[in-house]
């Protein structure tokens, strides 16, 4: 079943045409990966899903709806979550209160803030951050923020859940742990759109690579199907991965 | 009619040109440093003493003690730089415009009583022999004081953009506006470039200060309604956008100068005010801002 | 934890009973003057704070909403309102002025939101100086008595600052923290920051023009765009700062220490009282970034860092360190 | 005319003789000083008329306190004033903070008022509350006075004898009516006491056989005038009056000059109170008149003595504020000394009852505290402030035109 | 050339680097790799004088630096690619460039040394005149590099500078770095991408922690087992 579906989306900022006629759709319980060179509108198609930009043409279905420009706390609150390329964490908040903020606003808020932290602090388990709930963020490493990051998305209660380049900056061994959690994320059936440019860790967990190149679809398919495409080898992948 | 109204724009565009013109430094130092400098209108206050004191003691021509002026602001501002306000560069953005409000709020208690006390709270101001002499053009008078501004202005203006975009001096100013941190990197002092700004920025405010005194009068708790009319004209031209300051502070003379003709010289103020928050809500960036910056 | 909360409680309910008897036992005019003026910036300070503190909004046009509601007031009661009338005006129509130009002002961010604030609170009072330029008299001078003035003042300021305590503890005061701390990443967690901003002034807005509201109840006689003057903007806002912004002790020892220091200065330095003000303002915010409160807390970890370290080296005597992670 | 005084004693009856031969009386212990209180701004907007109002506080209070301080019949001894005086920032609420101190604390027995109309009415009510008598100067605002105050006196001319006085003494000054102004262009600032005096002297043009062509209000602190003055000059204005600031009146002259009008005669009436105006406002300031309340030039007792005490403080005769603010605590010791007792009511009876010489000349206070006080019309010549009117007063010709 | 001798750096009351030694030599390309947080871009910032030591020497050149101001440092002749390029995204191209040639030392030969970077980096030389601001990501680290190459320095320090690069970009990345030191110059490189930096580094250390936990050929260390696990997945 079709979770989300985008259809003919357009936008461009003043002259340049960052997303152009994009159409693809994302099924339920699915991990797509998107990949594509730098500036190929990788961020800019997410902020347009998440309502951070309104897409000057084209349509965009979420579970049913249109939710293409709707305000983003609204997209937030009907089940679409978001992480940062560059994280955004409550700098002076505790890890605990960053995520206590996600589940009293989220989508199916709490009751109240006491069963908000209880569920808080289960969460950031969930992504092993359970020891730093009363840490401020300030004095969390930055491998703990992306996590924070993530934990604080999960709070939301989402269906689908974007990751813009969460990985980036990790090695390859710190990549893998960060599948781990991924896949751990998707048996709680959490829909995953993931950017990322580490190529191994995109094949290694997506069901399906979808391939951007100057704001369109250039390639779709299984993750071995992709990394042998000669177009996404000329303009992403190098020889290297050929 | 139609030649009263010529008039009238004309002493708008002319005293828009002193507003850009006060707006001009606290643009600059924003712009480098990040500092809301809020103490810039008695900066101006202590332009305008200089030049009155010169005037006065000395005899020295006000277009003529403007050198003098500049050096004398331009020593205090470093000394402002070095004592206070290099204490505040290492914080972020926000907390830095935060902080230096609040001490240049403290700066400006301070300095409106020093002034007190050493220049008591009279009015000054500078007439000098030849303060009403004037042209007319096609029936519109302009007097020489009041042309002075705008040549003084447009005087200063291209100065500064000569320095900052021929100097190398004057890239290391944009550049460190951008980065700081990658500006050192490049092998720039950025000390020296803040310092140096700040203190660019404080000797405008004494140019300023100087025609300030000439056409209208100075006096030690003048420096409030100065600040604000700066911290206007720079939004409305542009955070740190240099031209556009000055294109701001034309605007806002003409707004004020239109409003006393065709409405009522009780609502000059406020329609300049009203002008500027349309502005912004309209184009937030100010006239003349670009979004990045 | 437990025991830190009730000792607090007690502190609290003692300062405020001392507050209440105190013009019962010091009769003297000129210190009840002197603890309403210190109520006043309370107040003042302590609204800025919901919206400038804890939404991180830096309004520097509060003296808007304090004059609005003083206006209000003083001009509904001067023309025959009944006082409570016209005193619960003072604080809605702050509020309607609040929702007027909340939207439009919130478009604006960062320094942009800050001197365009400034300039709508300079407008209102240059447009009330033109359409008002008269003096207002207080309607009942003959009968006029501080203590009910005290007494307004006073449970004022304590309902302001219980709100203000409720709402920072509660969901809504959640978000507006969030908000205050990044608003992209705050809407992407389903706050709409509009609602949170705007709830936020509008609160803020209220208690100032209850404000100035009693402030119109209090002055004898005062000109009607003199609460608009940016005094009251910027007095407020730097004893926010000074004492602590973002918190609810700080803006109240914020405005004790500003008003008594400078009453102390006025008093008995003379002439000179404004340039020592301003350098000792100075050397707060330089050397004391996160305002007073920021002694306390240094001061209290200092303590608890001691009491810990004690405990730590008993526990390493008795077990070895358990996990080897050194973290100083 | 003033109101008839109740009281059957004689202004100068000389009591001070009198109450030494009652000498068996048992006088109670005197307390150290008679208190007074006062709240001046020195600084803020007021600063400069707040410290020449000082001057002339502390300068009588030397005076009277050099000759061992008032006497007191109640007490049968003179005791010395002292003044507790605090800086407000020329900001009213804490000029009322101010009041109420030294109320407190000080327990003075009257207030001494501080500068400018807006000032006064807010201190004026705090007197009247604490049932205090308030002597103030520096302020010609009429209106204040219609409130039914019982504590408030004012030895200072008002907007009413303002706006009589400059018709009355540019007829006299200007014999021939054929040289004299006729079309008035009014610059009324946009205050209540510019409403009040722009609407008198619109209200006196008439009759006084002038026209007023234009009348204009502005915004205090406006900084530009240039649409005033074409405007005024469109309408054949050939006399100028208005009341502004001191740094709008130099706007107003300086552009009018710019602009090239020039009118026969300039009535600013507070503007060119600076002492720095002359200097200020070079040829443009000059010739132009005002009413300063009172003149270092007038030929009174004890004016010599203050110039000189000044000259030597200040390196220039007594400011126009100085004479008025040494009257008040003039005004104020006679009260006291009449009174015979510190009680508030007692010496506030006896101030409404004054009728006295003092250095602004012959005092008495009509019902509403307003003066019957010497008006006198003073006109910048040359860098200097001359007195030249009244013509018995003078210290120089008035010049007309101007020039 | 370079030579760090028992560095110690805080951040306040926390403890960054511990008691760091190591030494870059003439010609080589020397890698810094580690995980995450590991304290490298710290490392970076104090050589550079961003950011102050608590004790420890660092030799350059023959030079005690640890107390120079940044700008010094580069009229030495040790310029930094910082972290994500900070190029000036205001400027033209053309002005970030010019620059980088701020300190005196490389005023004079700036048109050589333009040259030369255009040589290397033609991409560059097309879009002279272009806002940096709208340079794309790839563009702007190549923009980055020949910034601090301006200034003609004897060592380069690279702080990730395949951060957020596509693949293809990363290769052409280190064909350049490779290109560079051909040319004579020593590099100092710090790197997440662990199998492209080791196979490109004559030498390499292992900084975890704030401590340095091994060192060695960079080919070596390839076939360590830890290096493998921990950060080859
Ligand atoms: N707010 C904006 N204004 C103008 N141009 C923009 C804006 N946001 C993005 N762009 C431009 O749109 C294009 C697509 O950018 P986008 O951020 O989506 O790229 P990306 O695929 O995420 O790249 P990367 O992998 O480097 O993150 C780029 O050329 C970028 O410069
Ligand atoms: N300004 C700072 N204030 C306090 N702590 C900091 C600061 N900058 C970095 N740190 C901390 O110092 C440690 C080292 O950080 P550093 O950025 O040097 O690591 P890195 O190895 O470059 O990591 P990355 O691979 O993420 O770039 C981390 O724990 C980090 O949280
Ligand atoms: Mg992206
Ligand atoms: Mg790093």
């Amino acid at each position: 079943m079709q979770l989300l579906t985008v259809e003919k989306l357009c936008k461009s900022f003043g002259g340049l045409k960052a997303i152009n006629n994009l159409d693809f759709h994302v099924n339920e319980g699915e991990i797509v990966g998107i990949i594509g060179p730098n500036g190929s509108g990788k961020t800019t198609s997410l902020n347009l899903l998440t309502g951070f930009l309104k897409p000057n043409s084209g349509r965009i279905n979420f579970r049913g709806e249109e939710i293409g420009g709707l305000p983003r706390h609204i997209v937030c609150q009907k089940g679409i979550a978001r992480t940062f390329q560059l994280c955004k964490p409550f700098m002076d908040f505790t890890a605990m209160q960053n995520v206590m903020v996600a589940r009293a606003y989220g989508r199916k808020p709490s009751a109240n803030l006491h069963i908000a932290e209880k569920e808080s602090i289960d969460i950031l388990e969930q992504v092993g951050l359970g020891s730093k709930a009363g840490i401020l963020v300030k004095d969390l490493r930055v491998m703990e923020r992306k996590r924070l990051e993530l934990a604080r998305a999960l709070a939301t209660k989402p269906y689908l859940l974007l990751l813009d380049e969460l990985m980036a900056g990790l090695n390859l061994t710190e990549a893998d742990e960060a599948c781990k959690l991924i896949n751990q994320i998707r048996e709680s059936n959490i829909t995953i759109i993931m950017v990322e440019h580490i190529v191994k860790a995109v094949t290694c967990v997506s069901d399906r690579i979808i391939v951007f190149n100057m704001g369109e679809k250039i390639a779709e398919g299984q993750p071995e199907e992709i990394v042998h495409n000669p177009k996404v080898i000329e303009v992403y992948l190098g020889k290297s991965h050929a | 009619m139609l030649q009263s109204l010529g008039q009238n724009l004309v002493f708008g565009l002319l005293v828009g040109a002193l507003y850009g013109l006060v707006a001009l430094g606290l643009s600059l130092i924003f712009g480098v440093t990040k500092f809301l400098n809020v103490a810039h209108g008695e900066l101006v206050m202590f332009g305008g003493y200089a030049s009155f004191y010169a005037f006065s003691m000395l005899g020295l021509d006000p277009f003529l003690s403007i050198p003098l002026t500049i050096i004398i602001l331009f020593v205090l501002g470093a000394i402002l730089y070095r004592l206070v306000f290099s204490r505040t560069i290492k914080l972020p953005e926000e907390s830095k415009i935060k902080n230096t409000l609040l001490v240049a709020f403290g700066l400006s208690v301070i300095f409106q009583n020093l002034a007190l006390r050493f220049f008591t709270a009279d009015e000054r101001g500078i007439t000098t022999s030849y303060f009403s002499q004037a042209f007319t053009l096609g029936g519109v008078r302009f007097p020489l004081p009041k042309v002075a501004i705008l040549v003084v202005t447009v005087i200063f203006l291209i100065i500064l953009q000569l320095i900052l975009k021929k100097t190398y001096t004057g890239k290391a100013i944009r550049a460190t506006t951008q980065n700081w941190e990658a500006a050192s990197l490049m092998g720039i002092d950025i000390h020296k470039v803040y310092l140096l700004s700040f203190a660019m920025g404080a000797a405008l405010a004494g140019v300023a200060g100087t025609l300030v005194a000439v056409n209208y009068s100075i006096q030690p708790s003048m420096g409030l309604g100065w600040t604000m009319k700066a911290l206007i004209v720079m939004v409305l031209g542009g955070l740190g956008n240099i031209p556009g300051t000055i294109i701001g502070g034309l605007i806002l003379g003409l707004t004020e100068s239109t409003t006393s003709f065709f409405i009522s010289s009780n609502y000059r103020e406020v329609a300049g005010l009203v002008l500027f928050l349309l502005v912004l809500i309209f184009r937030p960036q100010g006239l003349f801002g670009s979004k990045e910056a | 934890m437990k025991k830190n909360n009730i000792i607090k409680l007690i502190l609290i309910i003692v300062v405020v009973a001392l507050l209440v008897v105190l013009p019962l036992v010091i009769k003297n005019d000129s210190t009840i003057n002197l603890v309403i003026l210190v109520l006043l910036y309370i107040l003042l300070a302590s609204s800025w704070n919901i919206l400038g503190g804890y939404t991180g909004q830096t309004n520097l046009g509060h003296a808007a909403f304090f004059g609005v509601g003083s206006l209000t007031t003083r001009l509904l009661w001067v023309n025959g309102v009944p006082f409570l009338l016209s005193f619960l005006a003072g604080g809605v129509v702050a509020v309607i002025l609040a929702l007027i130009i909340g939207a439009p002002a919130f478009k604006l961010r960062g320094v942009y939101f800050a001197i365009g604030t400034l300039a709508l609170a300079q407008m209102l009072n240059l447009t009330v100086g033109n359409i008002l330029p008269e003096m207002s008299y207080n309607p009942d001078l003959a009968n006029y008595q501080l203590l009910p003035r005290y007494y307004l003042f006073l449970g004022l300021t304590l309902i302001t600052i219980l709100t203000a305590a409720i709402l920072v503890k509660s969901r809504i005061g959640l978000g507006m923290m969030a908000v205050r701390e990044g608003e992209d990443a705050a809407e992407s967690l389903g706050i709409s920051a509009l609602k949170h901003k705007l709830i936020a002034l509008s609160i803020s807005a209220f208690f100032a023009g209850m404000a100035g509201a009693a402030f119109a109840y209090y002055h004898v006689s005062f000109y009607y765009y003199m609460p608009f003057g940016s005094e009251w903007t910027f007095d407020p806002m730097m004893m926010a700062y000074i004492g602590g912004t973002g918190t609810i002790i700080g803006p109240i020892i914020g405005a004790v220490f500003f008003v008594l220091l400078k009453q102390l200065l006025v008093w008995n330095v003379g002439e000179y009282h404004l340039i020592i003000f301003g350098t000792l303002f100075i050397l707060i915010v330089l050397f004391l970034p996160g305002g007073l409160v920021e002694i306390w807390q240094k001061f209290r970890t200092f303590l608890t860092k001691k009491t810990k370290r004690r405990k730590k080296v008993l526990l390493k005597a008795t077990i070895q360190n358990e996990d080897g992670i050194q973290r100083e | 005319t003033p109101a008839p005084t109740p009281t059957p004693v004689a202004t100068q009856a000389p009591l001070e003789t009198q109450a030494p031969t009652a000498t068996e009386v048992q006088y109670p212990p005197a307390p150290e000083y008679i208190e007074i209180g006062a709240s001046i701004p020195l600084t803020g907007k007021f600063g400069s008329l707040g410290s020449q109002v000082k001057v002339g506080y502390d300068y009588a209070i030397a005076d009277i306190n050099a000759d061992g301080g008032v006497y007191v019949a109640e007490y049968g001894t003179k005791i010395p004033l002292r003044l507790t005086a605090y800086d407000d920032e020329s900001d009213p609420t804490k000029a009322v903070s101010n009041l109420e101190k030294v109320f407190t604390e000080n327990n003075v027995v009257a207030y001494l008022g501080g500068a400018a109309s807006g000032m006064h009415a807010a201190t004026t009510a705090i007197a009247e509350k604490n049932k205090v008598p308030y002597l103030g100067v520096s302020f010609a605002w009429w209106n204040i006075h219609q409130r039914g105050y019982k504590y408030l006196f004012s030895p200072f001319p008002k907007s009413p004898d303002q706006a009589r006085d400059v018709f009355k003494a540019l007829n006299e000054l200007v014999p021939t009516k054929e040289e004299r102004p006729t079309n008035i262009a009014i610059f009324q600032e946009k205050t209540d006491w510019g409403n009040e005096l722009g609407g008198l002297f619109k209200a006196d043009a008439g009759p006084a056989g002038y026209t007023v062509a234009y009348y204009a209000e502005y915004a205090p602190g406006t900084t530009d005038f240039s649409t005033l003055i074409m405007e005024a000059q469109a309408a054949n204005a050939d006399m100028l009056l208005g009341m502004p600031n001191t740094p709008d009146g130099i706007a107003i002259v300086k552009q009018a000059a710019e602009l090239g009008w020039e009118p026969k005669f300039i009535m600013l009436v507070r503007a060119p109170d600076a002492a720095t105006w002359g200097e200020a406002t070079g040829t443009a300031g000059d010739s132009v008149t005002m009413f300063a309340g009172w003149h270092s030039g007038e030929n009174f007792d004890g004016i010599a003595e203050i110039n000189a005490k000044h000259q030597t403080d200040f390196s220039r005769p007594a400011d126009i504020l100085v004479g008025p603010a040494y009257a008040c605590v003039q005004i104020l010791a006679a009260g006291i000394e009449k009174a015979g007792t510190l009680d508030r009511d007692a010496i506030r009876d006896a101030i409404a009852a004054t009728e006295m010489m003092t250095v602004m000349g012959n005092v008495s206070f009509n019902a509403d505290g307003t003066g019957n006080v010497l008006n006198p019309l003073v006109q910048w010549q040359d860098g200097k402030m001359e007195l030249v009117w009244p013509a018995d007063q003078k210290t120089a010709d008035f010049v007309y035109p101007i020039p | 050339m370079l030579n760090l001798e028992n560095v110690n750096i805080f951040y306040k009351e926390l403890q960054a680097i511990w008691s760091v030694s190591l030494n870059v030599q003439k010609g080589e390309i020397v890698a810094l790799i580690g995980p995450n947080g590991a304290g490298k871009t710290t490392l970076l910032r104090v050589i550079s004088g961003l950011h102050r030591c608590a004790s420890g020497k660092i030799d350059f050149l023959g030079r005690q630096i640890e107390k120079e101001a940044p700008e010094k440092i580069v009229e030495y002749g040790l310029s930094q690619v910082p972290e994500g390029g900070k190029i000036f995204t205001g400027m033209s191209v053309l002005e970030n460039l010019e620059l980088g040639a701020f300190v005196k030392r490389a005023r004079k030969e700036k048109n050589q040394n333009l040259e030369w970077v255009y040589e290397i980096f033609p991409r560059l030389a097309e879009r002279k005149s272009q806002q940096a601001g709208t340079l794309s990501g790839g563009e702007r680290q190549m923009l980055a590099i020949g910034r601090a190459l301006m200034s003609k320095p004897q060592l380069l320090m690279l702080d990730e500078p395949s951060f957020g690069l596509a693949p293809i970009l990363v290769e052409r990345m280190f064909e350049t770095i490779e290109k560079i030191n051909h040319e004579g110059l020593t590099i100092f490189l710090v790197e997440q991408n662990v199998q492209s930096s080791l196979e490109l580094a004559h030498r390499a250390y292992l900084l975890e922690n704030g401590r340095i936990v091994g060192e060695g050929k960079g080919k070596d260390l390839l076939t360590f087992e830890s290096v493998r696990s921990s950060y080859l997945g």
